[in-house]
């Protein structure tokens, strides 16, 4: 069985070392390929499933030694596999969604010539995402976690001919780079306070040490999630990296990568329950993100920016919750499969819209698509109802969970926290609605020309610019699109549904992620209760706004707050200012220094050589007697000398 | 010598102290005379002075044999090579002593005068009480103990000068010998060049005239009694000692006719003035022919 | 009298003959000054072999005598072949060794 | 190894000396012949680089193996000995991996020369017997454990490396030819003075060295292990003083050449105006020479004095990994570019070298083996770039991945791995540096750290200015890598992908040498405050056994 789990890995990173290398030969095939292999790890996963199920609750973690990678002094790193029950779980969805997305992709990418690459990064991300879940030490996480970052780097910018796209992959990766200096930050504090870095010793000894160091770490390893679960402060890049083609957006940027932060945190429990501080730091950044993510998401008139925006609401939820410690964990995790499939399904719906669009993001220039796609409307139905925590469908048990979890930590941390993710809730089934609302209802505001804005340039596709305005022809998306998006669908409904049936994931996940009831000072049904309540005015209040009236074409100009979230809250305008005006400034000044200062210095000293030589030439006048002179001073000299030897 | 110097001892005697100081004296005056006198001549006339005394000197060392070939090297030969060379570059040439190299005299008087006040310093505190003459060491004949040295303990040394001497009579032939580039000329071939260029056809005139002085500075005269520069030799011309003797001899001539006139006045009355002018007209000539 | 004044007197002279070298600018004159220099030198060194009552010094000053005259034959050559390409005894005039 | 009489290494050090002369010696008219003679001789060198590195053997006793000694210059003590560790072992085998991809790469550097050739300036014989005399001299730096031979060739190696940047540089994106000119021979005569002034001081070290120990041994020596042991043993004891003097003497030439900042400035000039492989040269083998000394020389010849000096020798290679790596952000020129990256890297290493830990200095060993060959994949690739476009100007480019796509991949692996992303070679060294350094210096570390960010930065920002976006007009004719340029890199990826994985053979070869170093300096690693025992799960018993084979 152990061997099965390399295989996991590695039938992927062929899949993406044949394709990438391949050449064009592979062009016809390739895409194929990299689905098949894609399927074929899944296969494995639920075989390793299956097997696993097989054994008592206690003894299903499974470990595979594959050799000693990095072994220096006491240094001793290993290519090193665990599977247990977290991984388990990740897996599934990891190979999961992901085939999905492969087959989905195999449509939607159909009319781009570097499809085979495409396929090939799809398969690195798969491999450097299982490598993440499956490694058994922090530093080969820490490889899976930089490969991910590299995916998610290539499949931002795979359109790398629009600068958009390069930039914005380029800022992924950059931002995700402060995060893993976290990372590497926490490795070598475990390493200089425990002396390795494998999961099991770790963990086992968290509680040994001072709690000062674990604090350390355990804000290290904060600061890591962040870059890559987009949390403040290190979330601006996740609305940037809509650049990418929407399978990409699904897959890593809604199901998966981002969520990574989410597992890093579960994994380490065991340092964050030594360490309170840290753990109220992960509190508080999961609540101030799935608030902000929230308000960024009301405002954006970008379909997919404004999925991002919840995106990142949502993986805060899933931040406070494993914030919140064993009462939490489990149900981070149980939101992050259900929002793995949910929000995967609503970026295949945006994902198909647009290609009946052509693709087109402005959601003004939507409206009234029901008619035209409807499996799309569905499906995409079928998400919202979900994600807003509909009762019944996935969102609803896992969100809720989290919101008693909240409430349940006790103090007026408690209620902060209780009552952010409420609000949270609310402006989540607030701004979904709007999205809903603006894609599929209303009046089909495509069919007029748009009134060019200053705002979004980008979005104006060239025929505007020439006057006259061939409208889109909306239709149905190819089955290879549909049949995932319905798959998903199924999950978002029922996925929450089942794993709540008398808490079976709670107790799936109890061995690795120890559990506990959290005490709520309010009972659960009044909390459900509130929940429901908060989630009908946040849709109220958006079919007011928008289903109402109808959706004017430009957007308003509206308060400072919504100017404000349009602009990301204005984080990327700070960053630009701080980081990037000073950075530069910074460099140049340094080249300056370096060719004036640094390097003046040392032609100074070759320029004062050449004139003192150049003074010294002076003597050799050439004429005999003045050479004859020098020779007796010298002499003179010599025998002053000597006679001062013998002291004269 | 004086015996004094035959054992060692602390002082000489008394006539070579008086000899010594006499001398002495005069050496430095010489030295002072060889780098103050304008004239190359005067210079080298004054060294070989200063050179004499210090044979003596050596003499009265107990160095006899140098003391010879002092004299016989030096005076003898070296200073004869000198004066030999400024004749070629010219008995007159005298060189102003105005210093040309800005501040070199000064400096020199400064360096030298500092040098020379070391050296003695260093002589002074190197006090010398008693000395051992050369009595022993001359006991066998100062040349013969000379030759026993040199020729066992210096022979290389001195085998090696051998060769450095004649290296030096090459290299002083190589240096003044001139390499004729083309075939020298013969007579035909010049007379035949004169005719060809028509400027001098004759040969050029020889310097004195009517034998009345042969000095080869002296430049021979024109009919009109100027002289002609054609008649020196190049050389003197470029160092400028052509001796212009043109006024002398026109009053020479003045002063025959006068004595020629007297004696025809005495010889007789017969003789008149046209006579006179007719001896005048000969004279003429006599020069129109040479 | 001690002969230790030989001493003092070749000192003199060689100030002397060192002080003409720097000063004079006439070729043969400056050579004239440099054979007062080496006779300077002899007569310390005859002057010495009396003092310490031995031949060396006398040997030594012979030598001197050879290669002095090796050396001005040499340079009194030089001196002629100086003077039948530029017609001037000057040693200042012969100063192209310069930068 | 006694029981080996044939001098492996003194062969190692010929053979590419030989080659240098035969190739040097070849008729103007066979330049191809003369390309060919070169490739084969470095081929050779690496075979014999191939045979020391399996008959060396890291469980052996001793410091130095395979080593041969003669007496050479009796009456100063110098003696000629030849000797190589584990690290020097690595090194060797990197440097003759390196050249014949150089050779490879510069394959037609020298034929703009050739309009001018005559039969006696014979360009392509030149350039490629140059490369190979820099080989020559500097395994046999690599080898020599006799400070003065050392000295020798350390310095020895200017002279190629001068004729092959001034004589042989880049003429690309050079409009006014005598100004390019002006350009190169001031960049050659900056990178020799800089390096002969740093090697002078070197010289008065070495002669004070041997000064010392003619004083206090009677007999004078430079004989690295005669003095190790003399220390050891008590019959050395240098002065305080005079100890830190020697160090400093020793470190400022080594500092130069590494280049340590601030005395880096020669490196950009010299790498920018020299061609792609002669950069390569610099960058990856030469350089190299600096900080290996460090590790073997300043080290061990002077423990004391580098404990002393470590504080601020840290400091300064901080001030080198931020100062290079933000400078690199700036440059508008790739070669330049690459070159103050270089500097980072250096930084990097030398961190790593005087963090005085295990992890700190295995590290910084791997660190100048990948260094060198993600530098030279980075590097060569930029030259076949420049060659196309005929521009060293980042602005000049843009879009080049959509008409050269294999050109841009083999851009971007190297790329990363020069911003040491996970899964490629230069990771683990880092990585290992990083660890080596925290343990005992934890704030130094951290600092350290922001580097990757920076790396990160110019790396990916040069790749976007010159890969992405549309495609310009000039390159639009650009073609992809040819087969002789595949040659050249692949093996490189190839390379930096296995030893990222499986950095063992590595770290196996370089460890034992590192402890010696260690013991010599008499330092232990920091002991972490919880002593986890043995690891549960067959990963610790796999590991023990592993240790125990």
């Amino acid at each position: 069985m152990e061997s099965l789990i390399a295989l996991l890995v590695g039938a992927p990173l062929v899949g993406a070392a044949v394709l990438l290398c391949g050449g064009k030969r592979l062009d016809r095939a390739g895409h194929w390929l990299g689905t098949l292999l894609a399927v074929v790890s899944f296969v494995i996963g639920l075989v390793l499933f299956a097997n696993m199920l097989g054994r008592g609750a206690e003894d299903r973690a499974l470990h595979q030694h594959l050799f000693s990678w990095i072994p220096v002094g006491g240094f001793q790193a290993d290519i090193a596999f665990q599977l247990d029950q977290l991984s388990m779980t990740f897996v599934l969805l990891i190979t999961g969604v992901g085939s999905l997305i492969h087959i989905y992709s195999i449509g939607y990418m159909e009319h781009d010539e570097r499809r085979r690459r495409f396929f090939g990064y799809l398969n690195l991300f798969l491999a450097a995402m299982l490598l993440l879940v499956l490694a058994d030490n922090y530093l080969l996480l820490y490889v899976g976690w930089e490969g991910v970052g590299l995916a998610s780097y290539l499949l931002i910018g795979f359109w790398q001919h629009k600068p958009s796209a390069a930039t914005a992959a380029k800022k992924a990766f950059l931002v995700n780079r402060v995060g893993d200096m976290g990372l590497s930050i926490a490795i070598m504090l475990m390493f200089t306070t425990f002396g390795t870095f494998a999961f099991g010793p770790v963990l086992g000894a968290a509680g040994e040490t001072s709690e000062g160091k674990l604090t350390a770490i355990g804000l290290m390893l904060l600061l890591a999630a962040c870059g890559k679960s987009a949390q403040v402060p290190l979330q601006s890049w996740l609305g940037d990296a809509m650049e990418g083609p929407t399978p990409v957006s699904a897959l890593i940027h809604a199901a998966t990568m981002v969520t990574a932060g989410v597992y890093l945190i579960t994994r380490s429990g065991a340092i964050f329950d030594a360490a309170p501080d840290a753990q109220t730091a992960v509190v508080a950044v999961g609540a101030v993100t799935l608030l902000f993510g929230a308000i960024v998401g009301c405002a954006k008139d970008d379909i997919k920016k404004a999925l991002a925006g919840s995106t990142m609401s949502q993986i805060g939820y899933m931040i406070l919750a494993a914030g919140l410690g064993p009462i939490g964990y489990a149900f981070a995790i149980m939101h992050l499969v259900t929002h793995g499939f949910f929000k995967a399904g609503l970026f295949l719906g945006a994902g198909s819209v647009m290609h009946g669009m052509n693709d087109e993001v402005d959601m003004r220039r939507y409206g009234g698509l029901r008619k035209h796609m409807p499996v799309t409307f569905v499906t995409f139905g079928l998400g919202y109802l979900a994600i807003i925590g509909f009762p019944g469908l996935s969102g609803f048990f896992s969100k809720d969970k989290i919101i008693e979890a909240a409430f349940a930590s006790g103090g007026t941390q408690g209620w902060i926290l209780g009552a952010a993710t409420l609000l949270g809730a609310g402006i989540t089934a607030f701004y979904m609605t709007r999205v809903m609302l603006m894609t599929f209802f209303g009046e089909e505001r495509w069919r007029k020309a748009p009134t060019p804005s200053p705002d979004q340039p980008s979005v104006e596709p060239a025929a505007e610019t020439r006057g006259e305005y061939e409208p889109p022809h909306p239709h149905e998306s190819p089955k290879s699109m549909t049949i995932p998006m319905i798959v998903l669908a199924f999950g978002s409904v029922f996925a929450g549904g089942l794993f709540s049936i008398n808490e079976a994931f709670v107790h799936w996940l109890e061995p690795v992620t120890s559990f506990k009831h959290g005490h709520a000072p309010v009972s659960a049904l009044a909390v459900t209760a509130s929940t429901i309540v908060v989630l009908v005015i946040g849709v109220g209040i958006a079919w007011l706004m928008y289903g109402r009236k109808p959706v004017p074409a430009l957007a308003p100009r509206g308060s400072f707050l919504t100017r404000a979230a349009r602009r990301d809250l204005l984080q990327d305008d700070f960053n630009h200012v701080v980081l990037v005006r000073g950075g530069e400034e910074l460099t140049r000044a340094l080249v300056r220094i370096d060719d004036a200062v640094v390097d003046g210095a040392v032609n100074g000293t070759a320029v004062s050589v050449g004139g003192l030589s150049g003074r010294l030439r002076r003597l050799q006048t050439g004429y005999v007697r003045s050479y004859a002179l020098q020779m007796l001073g010298g002499a003179a000299v010599l025998v002053f000398a000597t006679l001062l030897m013998r002291g004269v | 010598m004086s015996p004094s110097i035959l054992a060692a001892a602390s002082t000489t005697s008394t006539g070579e102290a008086v000899q010594f100081w006499i001398l002495g004296t005069v050496a430095v005056i010489g030295a002072l005379a060889t780098i103050l006198m304008k004239r190359a001549v005067h210079s080298a006339l004054s060294l070989a002075g200063t050179m004499i005394i210090l044979a003596v000197f050596y003499l009265a060392n107990g160095a006899y044999f140098l003391g010879v070939v002092q004299v016989v090297v030096y005076t003898g030969a070296i200073m004869m090579l000198f004066l030999f060379v400024v004749m070629l570059v010219g008995v007159t040439a005298a060189d102003s002593l105005k210093e040309t190299l800005k501040g070199q005299r000064w400096l020199a008087a400064g360096a030298g005068i500092g040098f020379g006040i070391l050296l003695i310093a260093g002589l002074g505190n190197a006090s010398v009480k008693h000395f051992n003459g050369l009595g022993e060491a001359n006991a066998g004949g100062n040349v013969q103990g000379l030759a026993a040295l040199i020729f066992t303990k210096y022979v290389f040394a001195f085998e090696i000068t051998g060769a450095l001497l004649i290296t030096a009579a090459v290299g002083a032939m190589v240096l003044t010998h001139k390499e004729r580039t083309e075939r020298a000329r013969t007579q035909r071939e010049l007379s035949e060049r004169r005719v060809r260029e028509g400027t001098q056809v004759t040969p050029l005139p020889a310097p004195g005239v009517y034998a009345r002085h042969n000095a080869v500075d002296i430049p021979g005269l024109l009919p009109d009694g100027t002289p002609s520069e054609l008649t020196v030799i190049s050389t003197l011309r470029e160092r400028g000692q052509v001796r212009d003797v043109s006024g002398e001899s026109l009053a020479e001539l003045a002063a025959l006719e006068q004595r020629s006139s007297e004696w025809l006045e005495r010889g007789g009355t017969g003789r008149s003035a046209e006579q006179r002018r007719g001896e005048q007209a000969r004279q003429r000539d006599e020069e129109a022919t040479r | 009298m001690n002969p230790i004044n030989y001493l003092y007197l070749a000192a003199l002279l060689f100030t002397i003959g060192a002080a003409g070298v720097l000063i004079r600018r006439n070729a043969i004159v400056l050579f004239m000054c440099v054979e007062l220099m080496l006779n300077a030198c002899n007569l310390a060194f005859v002057a010495f072999s009396r003092l310490h009552g031995n031949l060396d010094g006398q040997i030594i000053a012979f030598f001197t005598m050879v290669v002095a005259a090796a050396e001005v034959v040499v340079g009194l050559a030089i001196i002629v072949t100086i003077f039948r390409t530029r017609h001037t005894a000057s040693v200042d005039d012969a100063s192209l060794m310069k930068l | 190894m006694a029981d080996f009489s044939f001098p492996l290494l003194s062969a190692t050090a010929v053979v590419p000396a030989v080659g240098a002369v035969a190739t040097a010696a070849v008729p103007a008219a066979k330049r191809t012949a003369a390309k060919w003679l070169a490739l084969l001789f470095s081929l050779a060198t690496l075979v014999l680089a191939l045979v020391i590195a399996v008959r060396f053997d890291p469980g052996a006793k001793g410091p130095f193996q395979l080593t041969e000694s003669h007496a050479w210059i009796a009456d100063f003590g110098v003696r000629y000995e030849l000797g190589v560790d584990g690290i020097a072992v690595a090194l060797i085998a990197l440097t003759a991996l390196l050249i014949p991809f150089v050779i490879l790469a510069g394959w037609h550097d020298a034929d703009a020369l050739e309009k001018d050739a005559t039969k006696r300036w014979r360009p392509t014989q030149g350039f490629f017997a140059l490369i190979l005399a820099v080989e020559a001299m500097v395994v046999i730096s690599f080898e020599a454990t006799d400070v003065f031979l050392f000295y020798i060739f350390f310095e020895a190696m200017l002279i190629p490396m001068y004729f092959l940047i001034g004589g042989f540089g880049d003429r690309a994106g050079v409009d006014d030819a005598t100004e390019g000119a002006a350009r190169r021979s001031s960049a050659a005569v900056k990178f020799l003075l800089y390096n002969l002034a740093g090697g002078l001081i070197m010289l008065a070290a070495v002669i004070g060295l041997y000064a010392v120990t003619a004083d206090q041994l009677g007999t004078g020596t430079f004989s690295l292990q005669q003095i190790v042991q003399a220390r050891a043993a008590g019959d050395l004891t240098m002065g305080t003083g005079i100890e830190r003097l020697l160090f400093l003497g020793f470190f400022f030439a080594f500092a130069v050449k590494a280049p340590l900042w601030p005395l880096h400035t020669w490196l950009p000039g010299a790498m920018g105006e020299s061609t792609a492989p002669v950069a390569v040269l610099i960058t990856a083998v030469v350089d190299k020479v600096g900080t290996f000394a460090m590790l073997r020389f300043c080290l061990q010849l002077f423990p004391e004095a580098s404990k002393w000096a470590t504080p601020v020798v840290l400091v300064l290679a901080l001030i080198s990994i931020l100062y290079g790596a933000l400078l690199a952000v700036a440059q508008k020129d790739i070669k330049r570019l690459v070159a103050y990256a270089s500097i980072s890297h250096f930084g990097f290493i030398i961190l790593g070298v005087f963090a005085m830990t295990s992890q700190g200095q295995s590290g910084a060993t791997l660190y100048m083996v990948n260094h060198g060959i993600s530098t030279a994949a980075l590097m060569l690739v930029a030259g076949f770039l420049i060659t196309r476009r005929g521009s060293r100007l980042i602005a000049d480019y843009g879009g080049v991945q959509k008409v050269a796509p294999v050109l841009a991949g083999t851009f971007l692996i190297g790329g990363l791995a020069t911003l040491s992303l996970p899964g490629l070679a230069p990771f683990v060294s880092e990585f290992l540096v990083l660890v080596g350094t925290f343990s005992r210096y934890p704030v130094l570390g951290i600092i350290a750290t922001v580097g990757i960010v920076l790396a990160a930065l110019y790396v990916l920002v040069l790749y976007q200015r010159t890969m992405t976006g549309p495609v310009r007009a000039e390159v639009r004719a650009m073609p992809d890598l040819k087969a002789r340029e595949l040659v050249v890199v692949a093996p490189l990826i190839a390379l930096l992908l296995f030893l990222g994985v499986y950095p063992k053979p590595l770290t196996n070869l370089v460890n034992p040498a590192v402890d010696h170093t260690l013991s010599v300096v008499d330092q232990q690693d920091p002991k972490p405050d919880v002593r986890v025992n043995a690891v549960p799960g067959e990963a610790g018993t796999d590991r023990d056994a592993e240790a125990a084979k």
